[in-house]
């Protein structure tokens, strides 16, 4: 396929229909309306389903509903349209059904704004519904890595039985890159051993998220922690950016990865021995290999969009392996690489010590009167 | 090698179009190219803008501070953007939309009159490309050429039979700002 | 006789919509292409005579640009009945 | 007598899409004989192989357990939308929900309607007791004035907790809906028209004929106080002059139809 | 001709219940008639000391800036619930909200539907465009059949995305209701009865005789790809047949009074 | 007061009464029923406002509203309903408005069933709302406690404008003990300068969680951040248990630390050198005791009835200050002492040593094929 | 002559609700106060004489515990027209 | 000093009421108490329980795996109580509903025949407290005299002139657990 433009919505969008979606659901809010409306067009001129909502609750409980057959199905939202399907996504990991969901985050919280965030890493990746479950979260930083990461998180899902996030914020879905889509897959409905889809001639089958009997929903939360753990084994991904010979490491995320790749750089150019690592999975976290890699550096940078949600998975990671620097900014506010350069130079010339609340700091640094 | 553009001006001057054509050039000269714009609840009479990056290698921040290159299309983008051009840098400015001269001298300013050369060649939409092609004229990452070549590429059927006077709006502007150069 | 009326319209908020333009009875309303508001709008504004200070202009004017104005006309003397 | 127990004599026996699991209703409880005669249905459209039920939550959460059909559970008011999303992948199977008052008129009032609206070719049987049953008795938006409950402890007082909704009106001006009829549970002729009813419904959607819903005036001894025998006067003596029984909507086509 | 400007001679301004805020809104956009017109009433009754306001979340957003009242910002569709808290605490303050067809007709059917049945003492100003404005132009529950949006490309296909739902006469069917009528914003006529209607609703909330909405059908020219002045013709010759102008209810206790 | 036995849900409800709520709305859901029953009956009967709301996310919206007015407000629910507010919660954290929030937690995921679980601690503590926000959280154990946490709940979410979570899982909430109640206190709107009650008079006010100018934003989420500082500061609630000279300390929160309690006297009594450590404010969370506690111990053991939620929390504080267990029951499961005892058997025994990952280590232990 | 009829209530699905008992036109049917089922109900049992075969009472049964027989007779001979 | 004591039974045979009952007079003799009770949407032939734990200081968990006293009222709570009493314990079987004997020899069983008993006093709801003065026949936690003085100062008013034939039904079951016991 040849490389084209695309807006990061709408290449998601088409990602997700080349990969074989039978059924969206979504209901609009900026800035992922693209989203919907580029499979307004498309899904049904395929054949497939696409229905407006009447609100995120309808959106993603009809996801429940059509995941319950067996069909490949997405929704997509924005932080306070998430926020409203905290119910669906905890019934629908409680019934161990595949479902991707797109979050393109925008600043909160409350309305906020629908500038660039990354304020929903907390409800997102540590279950913003009830009860213990883990959706896994990919958070891509380009739209070229977006596209690469829908057809897998549907692959994902449907071999975990789990719901599979893709993690943007609202620069991702608005910007424009070039990128190669991948080629169109057919639509194979898989025929599931527990997909309620009429009975056909076989055994009823039943789909639900309710055990009365405690012992029983505990014996099924305990199959869902053995499934994370394999999934923990198996699915973290990852990116590293000069980190062969770095004594700083930079951890970012999605877009605030990527903006500190840029600061990463200038600092390389400027002597500095710096790399970055960029989580892809930030759910299942890479925390074993930001832990050895804790042990090789002198001291880390956490950047986020938001004020350190991340920073305390990190955190949990590094122990007390090395000192640890955070830099956020917040409510749709997106740095700029000299601000994160600033944060490389300060550290590079004074060294953090180990201790302390990083967050904290910052905080202190964020809220200094200006001289 | 990285360079970054800064597009603005009013909703309706055609910046985020101006941004994408030039965007679709550099990929099309298989470089690394990002295209971000301005997005919001705007109303009528908001602004617009856009920042596209060109690079040799995988592109980090889609957004820079200070870009090397700004084009303003009206005078609440002058007054914005002007103080946050890089010390060096090139700032196109539509003067037929703004009644005042640039500030800076650590830049290079070329003040070309847009919509007028536009409604010459008889489109007033098209000033946009004569900004573009002034840029091009002050800048070496793309030709007047490779512009030309994304606009035939990539516009829509529909709109081909636009092609010759995008074209020649490209070369005026570029001429332009040539001549304003060399007269610096 | 019609009443005499003359209204004004503020530039602040004007958006040239031209609502009241098309509902004004005697058509004395136009936009004044010789101006930009602050905003970019070519504003309304009253280009001839004829204004009844019906107020229809006002009431269809989505922004509350338009102030009327209306003669008071003694109301005639009625007629001994 | 019981020489005539012979299989030539079988005049009524459990429906074959009933499963042999006791339910887990109280005594006298019509939830169980709206569940038998959806059963029947079943059996005589011969289509339990291609239904998929949604179940609510509500006394009735556990439908599941009943129907030999498969099903899948909703979250509280939801069942609609999950309908919904499997009635758009499967269009050719047969797709239900069952639904109590508070679920369908309190909590899940957008999804009811926005359903009915799109005409979403699903069957919706609701079953009004006006009262949450499952919950203990509190009152539900279908709940009589001066009705005491857990949550109206002195009557439910109309000048600050309303009025009762009566779904199958409302939803009756809907375009999107085919078939909205409102019938009783509490004696053998009403039984025999809810019968009917729920087949209607099912064929409506069988023929792709839009959204259908039949509203079911159920009792609840328990939540309202009275033995079973008597639940069955209240509902008829309170129940149904506040919620007439009728045809609400009945689009030309569904009309067409004979069942 | 301005020596007719004088004080004595002023026959319209400004309402002084409008701030001095130039609106967020498109040009030509009638939500700006429908505010105005809402501060004309409370300047008329001497309200807008006691008013809170509650405003939604669509191009209406910021209507906060523009009415000079207390004033609260809800999440998207929850105004009437929200509306509700302040009346229940303060029952002598004149509550309403402002709503637009996606906040109101879809993710908040759930609210308006139940403040509607509690017969909750509030005013609701009900703006049907028939889009999504805010948005971006999307499909709203309000659109007409066959119209394209964003979010329906070659036309609302009512076979897949269902009807348009009239609110007004969805909502009459409900005992606490007392006064939802239809209007329109598109010509001198019908803001004149527009601003009256509005009035009555207030004047409802007022004496506590109930819920009270006027659904206003309103222009988006933006949305509809159309000029202001023509988007007033569009409005007349497709929404008014869609969405018939009238009285749908007016509890007798309204009707009595005399606006 | 004389004490009097009192069911958990129909003391914290009357306790909020004799605190001066001036409006209730809520949802019905098991097992919290008892709180709006008692509410029905009591606030009306007081002239003050009580309404069953059409959900819980009707209720959450209505206590928003009514927060606006400057009233004491309070609304309830249980796991699924908890799910549905996390818009609601968001906006009024956004808005900056006190509001009291009583969650009865029951087991999940999903609709799961009503048996008491601790499985909210994520949604509730670390937000299950969009956007950086922080409830102040209080976990009681007993029903006095939450009979005396209650009004204090309202004062500091005054006080901080900030939401105040009353935290009990279905038991607290069913069961019965002797209480006193406190006297009743006279109901005080305050005339808050930021209250949208209607101008009469005085400039017009307006509450909203929108700024679409992003630098505004950022400064509100750094005035919320500043603030968290504060409370975090001033309100760390806990409570200590035999800890003197305990070797082995013990953590829990609400009915998980009463249950451990017995374990521990047990274990005493068997002489084991140990003592409980409860936090009784879970957010802000005793981060600090628990990392001094940490050092003066030789192990320490996390008991939840979850998957270890809180179990983050402590080891963020404690770092690699001591070994760290964890045990947990889970989808409504509620350990027995006798269970916990065991635990700290083992612990006595073959005390644990620093590192790996105690969550992990108990999963291997609960799911290991049983001898 | 009404039709000879006879109905089986299984202990499984019978609450001893009464439904049946009320709604049988000839009243044959009572609780069996001898008995208790399983989860501790006295179920309903034909206790007489006179069932029709009706049907109404497994019509209005909510546990679907009752089956009901009726006696196949010849359908009389027509009266010559 | 604790004690914990579990009372099972059918829904409607007030085993709820004669925890409470139990825990009124806990208290009033100033004593800490809890009363937990099963909950659920258990639907007409469920079974009920609640645990009474009574103790000087302050109660850790109000649930214990092994209490040391149990009152079982049917056949099902007698199946799946009586393994769980802890070694030495009391257990209180309701004979009236129950076909066969206790089979631990190692605790304490009375088979009292509730129901049989109540109607003897002529009010068979009264079985759950002839229970309860079984169990208080049998240990030293609290007297008939207390459970009687709380019925006293907790029952309704408008039941008041019940507690008559309660006070008889508590002290009919404690003399027949003591005559039992002492021929055991
Ligand atoms: C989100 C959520 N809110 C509340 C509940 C609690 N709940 C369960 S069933 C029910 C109402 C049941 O009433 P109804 O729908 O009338 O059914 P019935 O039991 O009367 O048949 C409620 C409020 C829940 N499970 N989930
Ligand atoms: C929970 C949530 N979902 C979606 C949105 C996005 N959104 C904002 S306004 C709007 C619809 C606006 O349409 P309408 O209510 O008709 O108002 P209009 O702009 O047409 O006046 C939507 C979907 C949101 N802000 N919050
Ligand atoms: S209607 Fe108002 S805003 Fe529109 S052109 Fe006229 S004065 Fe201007
Ligand atoms: S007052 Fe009447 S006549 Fe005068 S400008 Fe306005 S509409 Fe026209
Ligand atoms: S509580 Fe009411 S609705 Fe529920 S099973 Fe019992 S009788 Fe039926
Ligand atoms: S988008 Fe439509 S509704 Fe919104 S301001 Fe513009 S014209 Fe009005
Ligand atoms: S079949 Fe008819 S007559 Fe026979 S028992 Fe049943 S209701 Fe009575
Ligand atoms: S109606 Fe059915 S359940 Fe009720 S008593 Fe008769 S046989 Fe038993
Ligand atoms: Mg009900
Ligand atoms: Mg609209």
């Amino acid at each position: 396929m040849p490389r084209e433009l695309w807006k990061g919505n709408e290449a998601i969008a088409e990602a997700a229909v080349r990969a074989g979606l039978e059924g969206y659901f979504g209901y609009p809010i900026t800035p992922q309306n693209e989203i919907l409306e580029w499979l307004s067009q498309r899904m049904p001129e395929l054949g497939r389903a696409f229905v407006q909502a009447e609100s995120e609750l309808g959106a993603i409980n009809m996801v429940y509903g059509a995941a319950c057959t067996g069909a490949r199905v997405m929704t997509s939202s924005s932080s306070p349209g998430i926020s409203l399907m905290q119910e669906g996504i905890s019934y629908i990991a409680g019934t161990e059904l595949p479902v991707v969901l797109i979050d393109v985050m925008r600043g909160g919280p409350g309305l906020g704004n629908i500038a660039p965030s990354q304020g929903d890493y907390s409800q997102i990746v540590h279950g913003g519904g009830h009860g213990d479950y883990h959706p896994i979260v990919l958070a891509p930083a380009s739209i070229q890595e977006a596209v690469d990461l829908v057809p897998l998180a549907f692959d994902l899902a449907e071999k975990y039985l789990n719901i599979a996030v893709i993690l943007i914020d609202g620069s991702i879905g608005q910007m424009m890159e070039p990128v190669e889509l991948p080629e169109m897959r057919p639509v194979v409905r898989k025929d599931y051993p527990w997909a309620t889809n009429g009975a056909l001639g076989r055994k009823r089958r039943v789909l639900s998220s309710i055990y009365l009997e405690v012992s029983i929903e505990e014996e099924v939360n305990l199959r869902l922690l053995k499934r994370w753990e394999e999934i923990q084994q198996n699915e973290v991904r990852f990116k590293e950016y000069y980190l062969d010979d770095a004594e700083i490491a930079v951890i970012g995320f999605g877009t605030s990865g990527r903006i500190a790749l840029s600061a990463v750089r200038a600092a390389r150019a400027q002597g500095i021995k710096i790399g970055l690592f960029r989580p892809i999975s930030v759910s299942p976290f890479p925390a074993r290999q930001i832990a050895e890699l804790a042990g090789r550096v002198k001291s880390m940078l956490v950047v986020e969009m938001n004020a350190g949600q991340m920073l305390k998975d990190v955190q949990l990671a590094v122990g007390n392996r090395a000192p640890l620097e955070f830099y956020g900014r917040l409510g749709g506010v997106v740095p700029f690489p000299d601000e994160i350069l600033g944060e490389i130079q300060r550290i590079a010339k004074e060294p953090p010590s180990l201790g302390g609340n990083p967050a904290q700091r910052w905080l202190a640094r964020m809220t200094a009167p200006k001289k | 090698m990285q360079t970054e553009i800064l597009f603005a001006g009013f909703g309706g001057q055609g910046v985020m179009f101006a941004g994408q054509v030039l965007a679709y050039a550099a990929m099309d000269k298989g470089k690394q190219v990002t295209w971000m714009p301005s997005y919001g609840p705007e109303m009528r009479g908001g602004t617009a803008n856009c920042i596209v990056v060109i690079a040799d290698e995988e592109i980090g921040s889609p957004l820079v501070q200070n870009p090397p290159a700004a084009v303003v299309m009206n005078l609440p983008s002058l007054d914005k953007y002007e103080p946050l051009v890089k010390s060096g840098g090139v700032l196109i400015v539509n003067a037929s939309m703004v009644d005042r001269t640039a500030q800076r001298d650590d830049i290079t300013t070329i003040l070309i009159p847009a919509n007028d050369i536009a409604e010459e060649i008889g489109d007033k939409r098209l000033a946009n490309m004569i900004a573009i092609g002034a840029l091009l004229g002050c800048l070496d990452i793309l030709t007047v050429k490779d512009l030309a070549a994304a606009l035939e590429a990539h516009m829509p059927g529909r709109h081909k039979h636009l092609l010759p006077k995008n074209f020649e709006a490209l070369r005026k502007g570029a001429e332009h700002a040539k001549k304003q150069r060399s007269n610096q | 006789m019609p009443a005499k009326g003359w209204i004004e319209v503020n530039d602040r908020y004007c958006k040239g919509c031209e609502l009241c333009i098309s509902a004004c009875p005697p058509k004395v309303i136009e936009l004044d292409k010789e101006r930009l508001t602050t905003k970019g709008y070519y504003p309304a504004h009253i280009f001839k005579d004829g204004c009844t200070g019906c107020a229809i202009c006002a009431l269809v004017c989505p922004d509350a640009a338009i102030t009327v104005y209306r003669e008071v006309t003694k109301a005639p003397t009625p007629a001994a009945a | 007598m019981s020489t005539v127990v012979t299989p030539e004599n079988l005049v009524y026996s459990r429906p074959a899409a009933f499963t042999d699991t006791p339910t887990h209703y109280c005594p006298g409880c019509t939830h169980g004989t709206a569940h038998r005669l959806i059963a029947e249905v079943f059996d005589e459209m011969k289509i339990a192989d291609r239904v998929i039920g949604v179940a609510p939550v509500g006394c009735a959460v556990f439908a599941y357990n009943y129907m030999d059909t498969d099903f899948v559970e909703a979250a509280h008011g939801r069942a609609p939308a999950m309908a919904t999303g499997i009635k758009r992948v499967l269009p050719d199977r047969i797709v239900f929900t069952y639904q109590g008052d508070g679920d369908l008129a309190s909590i899940g009032m957008g999804e009811i309607v926005h359903a009915a609206a799109r005409g979403e070719n699903i069957s919706v049987i609701f079953i009004n007791n006006a009262i949450y049953g499952m919950t203990g008795g509190q009152m539900a938006p279908t709940t009589l004035p001066g009705m005491k409950t857990t949550s109206s402890p002195s009557g439910r007082d109309v000048e600050l907790q309303g009025y009762p909704i009566r779904m199958a009106e409302m939803l009756a001006t809907l375009e999107g809906a085919g078939y909205v009829v409102r019938r009783s549970l509490h004696d053998p002729k009403n039984i025999r028209l809810s019968k009917k009813a729920i087949r209607t419904a099912f064929e409506t959607q069988l023929r792709g004929l839009g959204f259908s819903m039949v509203e079911l005036l159920s009792t609840c001894s328990t939540g309202w106080g009275v033995s079973p025998v008597e639940s069955l006067d209240w509902l008829e003596q309170h129940m149904i002059p506040a919620f007439p029984l009728g045809d609400y909507k009945i689009a030309p086509s569904v009309a067409a139809l004979k069942v």
